[in-house]
């Protein structure tokens, strides 16, 4: 029953210490930065459709995340964050899944559920916390959820979603569904106990989840190295017994291909996965930080020319399905549906008292029944004060 | 009916629970085939299967963060977490997570099918991790609902409302009565239900309130103060959020006077909100303070827990102590 | 005397603390080079060196453990948690571990030199997880101390006194006023005293009680109630673990009446343990039932921040009740 | 600053999973179980005196073991957990240290305090709970600690000690102390978020700690292989960048001499180690505990044979250092210093009502000392019902 196998594994005689060195995880690359394959790359499985798919989402979301950090600058919305230089690493994962497989995000993922058909509306609503936000205006910008889209909502404290999607992963095998999770999570989070629960949870059940991680050298101002001292995460997921396998992240073929495989891996053999993904976070944590604080900007320049938008659309001319005049007219294009949107969701009503009340519990107990009531009273006294939700009561 | 005891109602309560919904999983740190360190699951695991009933590995917040995404996708969670003093590595994945679920959402996800069953409470010689009360703590936390049974009969009606209700729940045993506590028990399936005290004993001088272990020593308690002519009106509480004010109210408006027995210590203790809405409710109809009967604000002792415990003795004195304020 | 904000008050114990300490360390997540997301402990990474002032891994639990190692060692440990929604991994490391380390061992170990800080509270636009005021978990914990200021003048004398109390201590910083909030404060090394509430603003019809960023609500209610010729007491209560009973007590029986006013869900939050304590010691003084305004039992909203606030308005409403009573 | 070379790590451009079989990590064993040593085994630092306080020690734990198993079943104590078959992990590996290194045990490491000279009155006044209890009788049998042994108190829930061993350790550092701390922990422990913290930490600040996991293949009733998937816990300790071996746990040369060395990668070098011993819990987890539900005799039996202590007592008598009548004798003589202990122990007073009060704070604040006067009015009242305490009050 016991693991008592394990002293008669191979003896030595003599102290060898392992450390970091003794596993190399190498990284896979399919895609070079000017747009060519490697000659002996094994090609993701990708038709024009999906490839012009992906790239439409990432323009999409490089308008977005400019459109939106620009009006978090101008004071129309209160909070932002960009995933600008990530793009290929949860976008190319995402598209490696069935649109019903559930997707478990941290934050700087909204490239996945644009993906998966979140409407530049339904973006704005949440963003500006508007009365047609699926979230009912209660969590800061950038925490959206779509049950529909397969999409968790978002939860700010880290890592929790980890183990979270263990157990998700559980219930699809325990119902024996064609189905995955698909986890992201970025380097700094990795450091949570959930995460440590999550992967070795996953290894013991064998459980049908994809944890990506986007290691993208920052949480925040914390450099990776003041984060971990190994080799990055990847050699956890061998130690916990995890299928693994690292990633350039700015190489949307080599996301897409790691993800296809992962997701055989895991829906036919019942193989968790661990895939780590080598990418920069080219802008600010989000609107409130400036990362001038704790970088230079020639580590930036860096990374700026790794850029995976440019990688993946130069690929695309090359394969004559895309051409420099398209992408200023899908680019205008984008920008001009988010600047449709956002003034759109702007202008919608926030959500109303009800909703401070309501999702606590399934039904109101006498505690909020009383407390709704007492609110109710006190708003109609002093209406002028709390004009979002004042107003209504007028019209009643 | 069958005698049982405590342990065995619940392991009833939760075979049936798994019986009827074959959606509902049973997990926890030797759950599985050992059964459960008490032996609450005892059986589970040869009954429905190794996928339904299973060890977790040692991890509370991974049990907790596992249990939460199994109830977020339709699952039927009952997680157990050993000890109740265990359960604060899982406090983030219950109070930041299970209990904001729905509402961070908009509902679009919900974790209502989560049940965290754990042991509480002293008697055992536990020292201080095996005998905490950490009751109060989730008190504090919308989203949540927190049910303590006094005996097996409630315990298997409480605990199948607990699973069933789609909320989640934190249903805490009083590991004490575990076998000590025997009674008749229904064979069928009830349920008992959430948010409501019940009325142990009727009286008309003074209200005793307490849950769990402490309804035995509150009852104990009126038992001497009768002899000395003093009518008591015992309350279980049972659920603690939401919790039954009104029960309380009306029963202290007509007795004037309230006492709360709890094991966990006395300061923020959950008699502290019960006395802080009883004295608005009932203001005027208080003859005298309302007085609480706790556990004392030390760790939880070891040699010296019988002076630790708020038992009978020390409630007769606070029942005699309020009658002659 | 120097004018400066919360923030930089605190900077400036910080500074002191470990001027004066060679000892004391201070770490958390982007404390080290950045200076913190609020730049609470700016320069001293500069000032102090790198093994003295650093980042640590995104960890609260792994920053609360190794906190407590390094206190049991005899260092001087000043650990911040970014913001006190995420202090919940740490829950077992602070409540299991910290609160019970001196009393387990007999005095073997203690942990009395850590000292946790973190930004609490609204009014940033922060939401569910950016907003809570979760002080009250703490007062049910033996062994803990819980300090929250009210201003910057508040914030250096009580800080310098938390990192040089012998006991762990929670301190609690209103991050809604660290910039917002400027006043004179003393330049040199100075403490208050933990345990003691300030009387703010004497009065003789009503004591308003409340402590960090809630001051503000309490007095502001205080001048709408004065121009009504309502004459109020305002307490800050500023240490809440162990609280300053006898000063409420004392004003409750001059004034007859007690609003105890806190951002964080009324069930269970800290003014129910006020409420219960305060029914007890006052009870023949008191003229009007003990009123709780307080934030609502939901999770911190977004859009509704000000409706679900227990504002100036509430307050000065519930005085105006509790004086018709 | 950043970890930006990552990409440029080892590039492939097909996808290759790591797995569990990608990092082989030998088990470290000097000694045969006939007593000879392997011809090619590198020696620890051992003369006759250090192996013979080892094999004392090991003695003396086996007597203090069975003797307090069969006090518990006597009903003479509450609790008990024996380590008997781990005597080797954890006696070996505290002989390497120097006695003011600190000692983090989780709770069966009984035997490390034993060898730092706790006394068997010591003993006894904990196990009983007694008024000379360094600890006031306030936690469970075997919490034991000692701050003159530089042995933390022991505290039931587990993993808490790890992140604390970090920080103990990275004190020591930042007070260039020459010492290190011992953490040790079990494979089950290892499941919790703290340990992942801890070693992540102890990495990233190179701190003198060792973290020495007893991998007995149970925790309670759970086998390890459904407390993890992949091949242990030493792995981790590469993932994390630390120093990692794996010994075998019940070869007491291979654990002091693995444990030798990490003293020196920690100490001299501040290289943080994890030190993974394989090893078995022959006896049940605790008193409280019957293997026999999860467990067959035969698996058990193929590991009494593996007796750490007959290994040891084969070699030392192939060394001319002992014989069998010594140990008869020295076994007896344990037995009778154990007993007399017990019997004296037994009959000291319980600690005084006011440590029920003392030591949550460094002094007493108001609450308590009212509930603490209050507490002694009742007992007054009741002598007869609070037995433990109330004789004293007569004696005042
Ligand atoms: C439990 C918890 N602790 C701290 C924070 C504050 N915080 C938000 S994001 C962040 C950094 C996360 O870094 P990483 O996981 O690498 O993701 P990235 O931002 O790089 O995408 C921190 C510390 C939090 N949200 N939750
Ligand atoms: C946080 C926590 N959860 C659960 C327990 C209950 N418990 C005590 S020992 C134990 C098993 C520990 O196994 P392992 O770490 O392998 O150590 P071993 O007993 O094998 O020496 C469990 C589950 C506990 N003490 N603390
Ligand atoms: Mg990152
Ligand atoms: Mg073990």
């Amino acid at each position: 029953m016991s693991d008592i196998h394990k002293t008669d594994a191979p003896i030595v005689h003599r102290p060898i210490f392992a450390d970091s060195t003794s596993l190399t995880l190498p990284t896979l690359r399919i895609l070079q930065e000017d747009g060519h394959l490697y000659p002996d790359a094994e090609l993701p499985d990708i038709d024009q459709t999906l490839a012009l798919k992906i790239y439409d989402t990432f323009l999409f979301i490089r308008a977005l995340d400019e459109r939106m950090l620009a009006s978090q600058r101008q004071g129309r919305i209160s909070f932002y964050m960009t995933e600008t230089g990530e793009e290929a690493a949860d976008i190319g994962s995402t598209a490696a899944l069935k649109d019903n497989d559930m997707i478990m995000a941290q934050y700087r993922e909204q490239g996945a559920l644009a993906f998966r058909g979140f409407t530049p509306d339904q973006f704005m609503n949440q963003i500006f916390s508007n009365e047609k936000d699926l979230g009912k205006g209660r969590q800061m910008p950038i925490h959206y959820g779509s049950h529909k889209l397969h999409y968790m909502t978002v939860s700010s404290p880290l890592a929790t979603q980890l183990p979270q999607a263990t157990g998700y992963a559980y219930a699809l095998k325990a119902q024996s569904k064609p189905n995955c999770v698909i986890c992201y999570f970025g380097e700094g989070a990795a450091s949570e106990g959930d995460f440590h629960a999550a992967l070795n949870m996953a290894g013991v059940y064998k459980v049908p989840v994809i944890f990506f991680c986007r290691n993208n050298g920052y949480a925040i101002s914390t450099p990776s190295k003041e984060q971990f001292a190994g080799d990055g995460i990847a050699p956890r997921g061998v130690a916990y017994g995890l299928k693994t396998i690292r990633v350039d992240g700015n190489d949307v073929l080599a996301v897409l291909k790691a993800t296809q495989e992962a997701r055989k891996l895991a829906v036919e053999q019942h193989q968790p996965v661990l895939i780590e993904a080598m990418t920069y976070r080219l802008g600010a944590h989000s609107s409130s930080d400036d990362p001038s604080g704790y970088r230079n900007k020639e580590e930036e320049d860096v990374w700026r020319i790794k850029c995976p938008v440019t990688r993946m659309k130069r690929w695309l001319i090359l394969q004559g399905w895309w051409d420099e005049e398209q992408d200023e007219t899908l680019k205008q294009q984008h920008r001009q549906t988010v600047v449709d949107a956002m003034k759109k969701g702007e202008k919608v009503s926030p959500p109303a008292l009800d909703d401070l009340f309501t999702d606590v519990y399934d039904s109101l107990p006498w505690n909020l029944e009383e407390q709704k009531a007492a609110l109710e009273e006190h708003i109609r006294r002093y209406p002028e004060s709390y004009k979002k939700s004042s107003w209504r009561f007028g019209h009643e | 009916m069958s005698k049982m005891n405590l342990l065995q109602a619940i392991n009833n309560a939760l075979d049936i629970a798994m019986t009827k919904d074959t959606n509902a999983l049973c997990f926890g740190e030797d759950v599985g085939h050992f059964g459960g360190v008490f032996r609450a699951t005892s059986k589970l695991q040869e009954k429905h299967g190794k996928t339904r009933c299973f060890n977790t590995p040692l991890t509370e917040q991974g049990i907790l963060g596992f249990a939460n995404g199994l109830a977020s996708q339709g699952t039927t969670a009952i997680a157990e977490i050993q000890f109740a003093d265990y359960i604060f590595p899982a406090f983030d994945q219950i109070v930041n997570e299970a209990a904001k679920f729905r509402y961070r959402s908009g509902n679009e996800f919900n974790v209502g099918g989560l049940t965290i069953r754990t042991p509480y409470g002293g008697g055992i010689n536990g020292g201080l991790y095996h005998s905490q009360s950490p009751e109060a703590y989730f008190t504090h936390t919308p989203g949540l609902k927190v049910v303590v049974p006094r005996n097996p009969e409630q315990a298997k009606g409480l605990l199948l409302a607990s699973i069933r209700d789609p909320n989640p729940v934190l249903f805490f045993e009083p590991k004490k009565l575990y076998r000590s506590s025997v009674g008749e028990v229904p064979d069928e399936d009830y349920e008992l239900p959430l948010g409501k005290a019940d009325i142990v004993r009727e009286g008309s001088d003074i209200t005793l309130l307490a849950w769990g272990a402490q309804v035995e020593a509150i009852e104990l308690a009126a038992d001497m103060a009768a002899k000395e002519g003093i009518s008591c009106e015992v309350i279980d509480l049972r659920s603690l959020l939401p919790w039954d004010r009104d029960t309380v109210a009306q029963s202290v408006m007509k007795t004037g006077r309230l006492l709360i027995n709890h094991e966990a210590p006395k300061t923020s203790g959950f008699g502290a909100e019960i006395a802080a809405a009883i004295q608005e409710t009932c203001f005027l109809y208080l003859e005298s303070p309302i007085v609480r009967v706790t556990g004392l604000d030390t760790p939880f002792p070891l040699v010296l827990e019988k002076e630790y415990m708020p038992d009978h003795l020390k409630t007769y004195e606070a029942i005699k102590a309020s009658l002659a304020f």
